[in-house]
Parts: C-alpha cells; sequence; structure tokens
C-alpha cells in the first residue's frame, strides 16, 4: 500500500492523493454540490427564519443521530475490509464489506422510515423551501447511499485491494457528507 | 497499483458515475412528469387545446415568438398573452382581440416587424386560443415577473 | 494504511463526538449548540478524510485545500446562521 | 494520413464547409431583418429564415462531426474504416435530408418545434443515416485498436443518436412536450456533444503538441468525468419556469453553476499539453484553432452560461437576448471552432499537402472571432437592457424592442465581419497549397 503516495502515474497533482485519482476527483466535485446546497440552505434559513424552525421541529434530532452512528460503523467496517483485502485475507474482507453494507441498509431503513413517517403527515417535497432542500439534500445523499451499496456488492465480488480501496473510498465520501449534513439540517436552529 | 488498473478503474468510475447521475435525473423527471400529469387532471389538455397546439406547430409561431421564455425572442412572449389581452376578467373579449390581430396580419407598417399572413380558419383560431388560455393556466413559479412577458 | 487501533480510535472519537452534538442539540437551540454540532461535524469530516479516506499520507498541499473547504463551509454555515438574522432583520 | 478510408472526411468536410456559409448567410439575413423589418417579409418571413439558419448550424456541425469521426476512428483504431462506400453513401444521403428540409422549409413544411423542424420522414431518414453512420464506425472500432479517445468519440456518437430519438417525441401536453424536448437540446450540447468535443481535442493534442498519449487520456476522463456529473443535472437550468416543480431552481442552479469547470479543465488542459509539448509542429493554424476552441467554449458556454444560469437571475433574463448572446458564442467556440480545429488539421493530410494558407486561416480566425465576440457583447447589453425594461419595469416588448435599434445594427455589423471571416477560413482550406508532403510521417508523434 507505500506505492500509492509515491506512484506518479501521470495525473499531474492527483497522483499526491491516496487512491484512485478519478475517486478523488467524484470527492472533490461531491463536496462541492453538497457545498453549495448547505450554504443555499442557510441563506435560504435566514430568509425565512419560522419556516425553517417549524420544519426542523419536524425533524427527529435522534434518528438522525442514530444514522450518523449507523454510517461511522459502517465506514470502520469498509476501513476494516480493506486492511483484510491488503493482509491478503479475502474471507475476513468479504466479512467486513458484508458489515458496511448491513449497517448501510440499516441507514436507509431509518431513512425511509423517517421519510413514510413524513408523508403521512402530508408532508412532500413541495411543502415548502425547507422541506424542498430538505428532500433534495437527504435524497441526494440516499441515492449515494444505494449506489455505496451496489459498489460494495461488486467489491466484495471482486475484492482485489484496489476494488476495495477505490469501493470503500466512495462510502467513506457518503459519510463525510452526512456528517455535514446532520448538523446543518438537524441540528442548527 | 499498476498503470493499466488506474485507468480502467478511472473508466468505470466514469461510466458508473454517469449512470448514476442520469439515474437520479430520469427519476426526478419521473416525479416532475407524475406532477405535471396530476395537475393536467384537473386541468386538462382538451382536443382543442391539443389542436391549438398543432396549429401553434403549423405556422412555426415559435421561430418569431417565445412560449414560456423559449422561441426566437423576435416577437413577443405568448405564454401569457391571455393574460396581456385580460382573459381573466373577459374571455370573451380576449378572444375576439386575439382571433381579429392574427387575422388583421400583416399590417405592412414601414418600420415595424412584420408578421405574416396565415391561412387559419376561425375554428382553427379558437383551438389556438384555448391553447394560450391553457398555457397561461400553467405553473410556472410566477414567470414572466410581469405581464408584459 | 492506517493500523486497526488508529481506525478504532478514530471511530471512537467520532462516535462520542456525536453523541455529545446530539446531546447539546436535544437540550438546548442557540448559537452555543449550534457551534459545537457544526464543531463537531467539521472535525468528524476531517478525521474521515484524514483517517478512513487516508489523506494523512497525501501531499500538505491537498490536505490544505482540503482543511480550508470544510472549513469555509462550515464557517460559512455557522456565520450565516449567526449573522443572517442581523442582516435580515434589523 | 495512415489510412486510405480516412479520406473519406473529405466528403463531410465539403459538405460542413457549404452549410456553414449557408447558415452564416441566413444569420445576416436575419440581423438585417431586424433592423429593417419590411425586408424580404413577404418572401422569407424571420420565422423560415430562423429554422434554415439554425438547422443549417446543427446540420454543419454534425456532418463535421461524422468527418471529424471518419478522420480519427481509423487512425486511432489502427485500421482501414470498415465501409468506405457505405460512409459515402451516407453522406449524400444525409446531403439531400438536409437540402430537402431547407426547400421544404421555403415552401413552409415543417415540424414547427424549435431546432427539430424537419418533418418527420426527414427525421425518419436522420435516423437511418445516423445507424449506418454508428454502424460503420463502431464495426470499425471493434475490428481496430480501442483506445480511450475512441471509447469517448463512440459514446459521444451513440448518444448523439439515442437522445435524437426523443424529437419523434412530441405529446400535446405543452409541459411534457418542453421537458422531452431538452432531452435532445441539452443532453446534445451540454451532454454528448462535449464528449465528441473532448475526445476530439484529445485526438488533436496528442496530434499537434506530441505529449504522452497516457497524459492525454487521463485528461479526457478527468474532464469528461466532470462533465457529465454536472451536465445532466445541469438541464435542471431548462426546468425552471416551464410548469416543472420548483425544486429544479435548486438542482438547476447548483450542478449548472458548476458545468462551467469542466470547460476550465479544457482550457487548463489545452495549454498545458501545448506548453509541456514544447514540440512546434507545423500545422500552426491548427493548434490556433484548438487553443480557440477551448478559450471560446470557456468563456461562450462556461462563463456566459453562468451569468445567467441562477434561478433568481434567470427569472429576468430568461427569453431575454442574453440567451441569445449565450448561445452565439457558446456555439463558435465550443463546436464551430472544433471543427475547424479538424478540418485544419485534417485537410493537408487528406490532400498529402503541406499545411498551406495558414497566415489566411489565421487570419479567418481572428476576423471571424472578433466579429462573434463583438456580436456577443451587443446582444448581452441588449439583453441586460431588454431584461431590465420589460422585466423589471414591465414594458411592452416591442416598446423595448424599438430601444435596442442601436444594439441590433451593431450585431448586424459584427455579424457580416463574421461572415467575412467565414469566407477566409473557407477559402483557405478550400484552396490547397502545391507543395507535397514530405517525410512528415517521421514527425508524427511517436507512440
Amino acid at each position: 500500500m507505500t506505492d500509492h503516495s509515491e506512484a506518479h502515474g501521470g495525473w499531474g497533482a492527483l497522483d499526491h492523493l491516496p487512491g484512485n485519482p478519478l475517486m478523488w476527483v467524484l470527492i472533490l466535485s461531491e463536496l462541492v454540490v453538497f457545498g453549495a446546497f448547505f450554504v443555499a440552505f442557510s441563506v435560504s434559513r435566514v430568509l425565512h427564519p419560522a419556516m425553517f424552525l417549524a420544519g426542523q421541529a419536524k425533524l427527529d434530532r435522534l434518528a438522525g443521530g442514530v444514522n450518523t452512528m449507523l454510517l461511522l460503523t459502517s465506514g470502520l467496517a469498509a476501513a476494516l475490509a480493506v486492511s483484510a483485502c491488503a493482509a491478503g485475507d479475502t474471507r475476513r474482507c468479504r466479512r467486513w464489506l458484508a458489515g458496511a453494507g448491513l449497517l448501510g441498509v440499516g441507514f436507509l431503513g431509518v431513512k425511509l422510515a423517517e421519510y413514510a413517517g413524513k408523508a403521512s403527515q402530508g408532508i412532500g417535497i413541495d411543502t415548502d423551501t425547507f422541506f424542498t432542500l430538505f428532500y433534495l439534500m437527504t435524497g441526494f445523499h440516499a441515492a449515494h447511499v444505494i449506489l455505496g451499496l451496489v459498489i460494495l456488492a461488486v467489491v466484495a465480488w471482486k475484492p482485489s485491494l484496489e476494488n476495495a480501496e477505490t469501493g470503500a473510498a466512495f462510502w467513506h465520501m457518503v459519510d463525510l457528507i452526512w456528517v455535514l449534513l446532520y448538523p446543518i439540517v438537524y441540528l442548527i436552529r | 497499483m499498476s498503470e493499466i488498473l488506474t485507468k480502467s478503474a478511472a473508466r468505470n468510475i466514469f461510466y458508473g458515475g454517469t449512470a448514476f447521475f442520469f439515474i437520479v435525473f430520469a427519476g426526478l423527471v419521473a416525479h416532475s412528469v407524475s406532477t405535471v400529469n396530476a395537475m393536467s387532471e384537473t386541468h386538462p389538455v382538451t382536443p382543442s387545446v391539443a389542436a391549438g397546439k398543432k396549429v401553434w406547430e403549423r405556422h412555426a409561431c415559435i421561430d418569431c415568438h417565445t412560449i414560456l421564455g423559449e422561441g426566437a425572442y423576435y416577437a413577443p412572449e405568448l405564454g401569457n398573452v391571455w393574460v396581456r389581452y385580460g382573459g381573466r376578467e373577459d374571455a370573451a373579449t380576449a378572444r375576439e382581440g386575439i382571433k381579429l390581430w392574427i387575422k388583421s396580419q400583416p399590417t405592412g407598417v414601414e418600420g415595424r416587424r412584420q408578421m405574416p399572413h396565415f391561412d387559419i380558419s376561425d375554428a382553427e383560431l379558437d383551438s389556438l386560443v384555448d391553447f394560450f388560455k391553457w398555457t397561461s393556466e400553467i405553473n410556472t413559479q410566477n414567470w414572466p415577473p410581469k405581464v408584459s412577458g | 494504511m492506517p493500523s486497526r487501533t488508529t481506525l478504532l480510535r478514530a471511530w471512537g472519537l467520532m462516535m462520542g463526538l456525536t453523541a455529545l452534538s446530539i446531546w447539546a442539540a436535544v437540550s438546548d437551540e442557540g448559537p452555543a449548540p449550534a457551534t459545537a454540532a457544526m464543531a463537531a461535524g467539521l472535525f468528524k469530516g476531517l478525521l474521515i478524510l484524514w483517517v478512513y479516506l487516508n489523506l494523512g499520507r497525501g501531499n500538505p498541499g491537498w490536505k490544505a485545500v482540503f482543511i480550508v473547504f470544510l472549513a469555509t463551509i462550515a464557517v460559512l454555515v455557522l456565520g450565516i446562521f449567526l449573522l443572517g438574522p442581523l442582516v435580515a432583520k434589523p | 494520413m495512415k489510412y486510405q478510408s480516412q479520406r473519406v472526411a473529405l466528403y463531410y468536410f465539403a459538405g460542413a464547409l457549404g452549410l456553414f456559409v449557408a447558415q452564416i448567410l441566413f444569420g445576416v439575413i436575419m440581423g438585417t431583418i431586424v433592423v429593417v423589418p419590411n425586408f424580404l417579409s413577404e418572401l422569407l418571413p424571420f420565422n423560415i429564415a430562423r429554422m434554415i439558419h439554425t438547422n443549417a448550424l446543427i446540420v454543419w456541425l454534425l456532418m463535421g462531426f461524422f468527418g471529424c469521426a471518419y478522420y480519427l476512428i481509423p487512425e486511432e483504431s489502427e485500421t482501414e474504416l470498415y465501409s468506405p462506400k457505405l460512409a459515402i453513401l451516407q453522406f449524400w444521403l444525409f446531403l439531400f435530408g438536409a437540402a430537402a428540409a431547407v426547400v421544404g422549409y421555403l415552401f413552409r413544411i415543417h415540424e414547427g418545434r424549435e431546432f427539430l423542424e424537419q418533418p418527420l420522414w426527414i427525421k425518419l431518414a436522420i435516423v437511418v443515416v445516423a445507424l449506418m453512420f454508428l454502424f460503420n464506425v463502431s464495426m470499425t472500432v471493434l475490428k481496430g485498436r480501442k483506445t480511450a479517445i475512441t471509447n469517448v468519440l463512440l459514446l459521444g456518437l451513440w448518444g448523439i443518436a439515442v437522445f435524437f430519438l426523443f424529437s419523434l417525441y412530441n405529446p400535446s401536453n405543452l409541459i411534457l412536450d418542453k421537458m422531452f424536448w431538452w432531452w435532445v437540446v441539452h443532453l446534445w450540447v451540454e451532454g454528448v456533444w462535449e464528449l465528441v468535443m473532448a475526445s476530439v481535442l484529445a485526438f488533436l493534442m496528442i496530434k499537434l503538441t506530441g505529449v504522452d498519449r497516457e497524459v492525454v487520456e487521463k485528461w479526457l476522463y478527468i474532464i469528461i468525468s466532470l462533465t457529465l456529473f454536472t451536465g445532466i443535472l445541469g438541464t435542471g437550468h431548462h426546468y425552471y419556469w416551464i410548469g416543472t416543480p420548483a425544486y429544479w431552481q435548486w438542482i438547476g442552479s447548483i450542478f449548472s453553476a458548476l458545468e462551467v469547470v469542466p470547460f476550465f479543465a479544457m482550457v487548463i488542459f489545452t495549454f498545458m499539453m501545448v506548453w509541456k509539448g514544447g514540440r512546434s509542429h507545423a500545422n500552426k493554424a491548427a493548434l490556433l484553432w484548438s487553443l480557440g476552441c477551448s478559450t471560446f467554449a470557456f468563456f461562450g458556454a462556461g462563463v456566459w452560461g453562468f451569468l445567467h444560469t441562477l434561478a433568481p437571475i434567470n427569472y429576468v433574463t430568461h427569453g431575454t437576448q442574453v440567451t441569445a448572446a449565450h448561445g452565439h458564442l457558446a456555439f463558435y467556440g465550443a463546436y464551430v471552432m472544433l471543427n475547424i480545429a479538424m478540418f485544419t488539421y485534417a485537410m493537408p493530410n487528406l490532400l498529402k499537402r503541406e499545411p498551406y494558407n495558414q497566415v489566411l486561416n489565421m487570419w479567418g480566425f481572428w476576423i471571424t472571432s472578433s466579429g462573434v465576440t463583438f456580436m456577443t457583447f451587443a446582444l448581452t447589453f441588449a439583453g441586460v437592457v431588454q431584461a431590465h425594461l420589460q422585466r423589471v419595469m414591465g414594458m411592452g416588448f416591442m416598446d423595448v424592442q424599438d430601444q435596442l435599434g442601436l444594439f441590433y445594427w451593431m450585431r448586424l455589423g459584427a455579424g457580416v465581419v463574421t461572415l467575412l471571416g467565414v469566407i477566409l477560413i473557407v477559402w483557405s482550406l478550400a484552396v490547397p497549397g502545391s507543395a507535397r508532403q514530405a517525410g512528415r510521417v517521421a514527425a508524427q508523434p511517436a507512440e
């Protein structure tokens, strides 16, 4: 694993990042996109303070917190899967990947319950600006979780070290976005 | 990590990422289509509105005018022409006004943009006006900002 | 690649921070818990980058890029939250 | 040129240049109609002139792309084209379709949807032509070497054909009509066409600068990833005010604001390659067009697009001359210049001549670029004034237009300059020099 940081594969500055260069392009793009959403959300909050307070009161902060913990633990499992893979233990690698995936499914389950609860109160994406942004941001993030699960499955199918690293990197990005999204959308009020 | 592997992984990330964004896009479009269809339940595209759209297309109106801001910017916006003619207050007068305007073209006034003369029957003109009326009732998020279009 | 111990430590730290910020946010609202929650989020984000994504092994330039980028988002969000109302409704 | 079958590209280049002149000619006619409204008003109404102007543009750009592909693919795949005869037949069919469409337009035969005015049978003929083309190039790639450039180019070309199919769908609900109309228009010009653009530019960079293929292909992947990651959801910027839900304002604003990034990456890419290559290629004009392409695309598509892509700004500028300004500079920079770069590079090779008429060609570059740039500024100012008077003050459309006369005269002047530049370009390409190519094969970059 030491060769990555030293490898100069003609990717220019991206060669100085550990892992697949194009995955870092994706990570950076996603951070910019979500960063823009976060700032847009904050500005809208200032413009509609009452709407945002009312909307946030309807969110389940605990469910969001549980989800943070699920994803963080899932990220740990993914990182351990990469270690196992590096040690040449494919069986253990697959087991950790399965663990990471299960926790990811748990995240989606909590998310779905949250959405269902909102839907039963008649709240949807068109309700108001707060919920438009809430659904766009969390929905777009959840779509990444689904894609992440697909990627983890592909890695488990073909668990080369490179695949494991690249797949885990995507999964960590999904994590990274959530740990920023959670305080901004659920906690700050 | 070998050179070839990095590049094939890069290719896979490109294809995978593109597929992902496309699926998200298609999902959102599907949601929008269902929203639009739900709206069209209460605000149906009647046969006359559909016929009016055909009249609109047969004469390539969009290659001078705009409708909901899309078109050729050479002639006025027609998405809200029904409102501009006061159709919300007095439908009959607005209908006659729009039809008369179309029938009286071209003006031939020197130095003024000319709308060509089109052979449009009275029934077709009524459909066209129905199409304009239907279009003016679309929820455009309050666009255009002014009734001037 | 970070060792198992490093991974576990980072995980434990992040879990603890999450618990703290939930508790802070549930028990109170306003500038102080908001700042705490955002700071915790920023710190967790950097830990994920450094340990999980192994950016600790990246070069200083990239590290700076990510720190500055995440910090900018956090400062903007928090700054708009804290100062925005003063501007919007004096 | 290494393969005989690359010569079929000449048909396409010639056809494209002919239609290019026609497109600009009709543009100048329209510019004249705008300031002298009674000009030709009976014989050639504005709407007919406009459909010829825009359709000629689209068809010649596509014809150019086909030509680029026929030149590039055998050389990249290191094999003769699957069927040169099919390529020539395809050319004549396409040209016939285009000519039939134009003649039809003059007799008011059209379907009346912006840019997709072609009657149904011509649309179907276009599908057939596209299938012939895709079959031909795909078979060539399959039997030859597969490179990142051919992969991306093929993906772009297949995408063009697939998204064109949405032009056959015309629901009577105007909202749905518009939504899927953009699947053709936006997913072409801000999606799959950019794949064609990036791959052709990558090819030109390898040939003109001598930089290692490995490096170029990596850049190519980064650029096209950024393009599609931002461009697909960027379609949202067309879904603001056409009856679609409000959430598109957020999606469109955020993703399309980032569409400028891949264009910026293309500028960095081309200039880095030229700087790194350090080798001076004999075909200076082709290099000028390549650099011009990424630069003008960045300003036209990137910067001018960004100017009015955020929903609150678009709320006042939507459908004004600002859009026209952006459209002209973007098409010129991204796709006109790309085609001319490739023509300039390929034609001496196809004719087995040393690069010829380079000074004339470069004069054409500067004159045309100045014309289009000036036109863009004139239309931008017109658009800003229009947006203010019409959308903020609420003045009537025709009253506002009367205030814009000066800008429209300036646009006409810029249009005439553009026409002159285009004639220079076409002349410099169509009249080959007499110096035969000697030993230039050795100067091709080693791969």
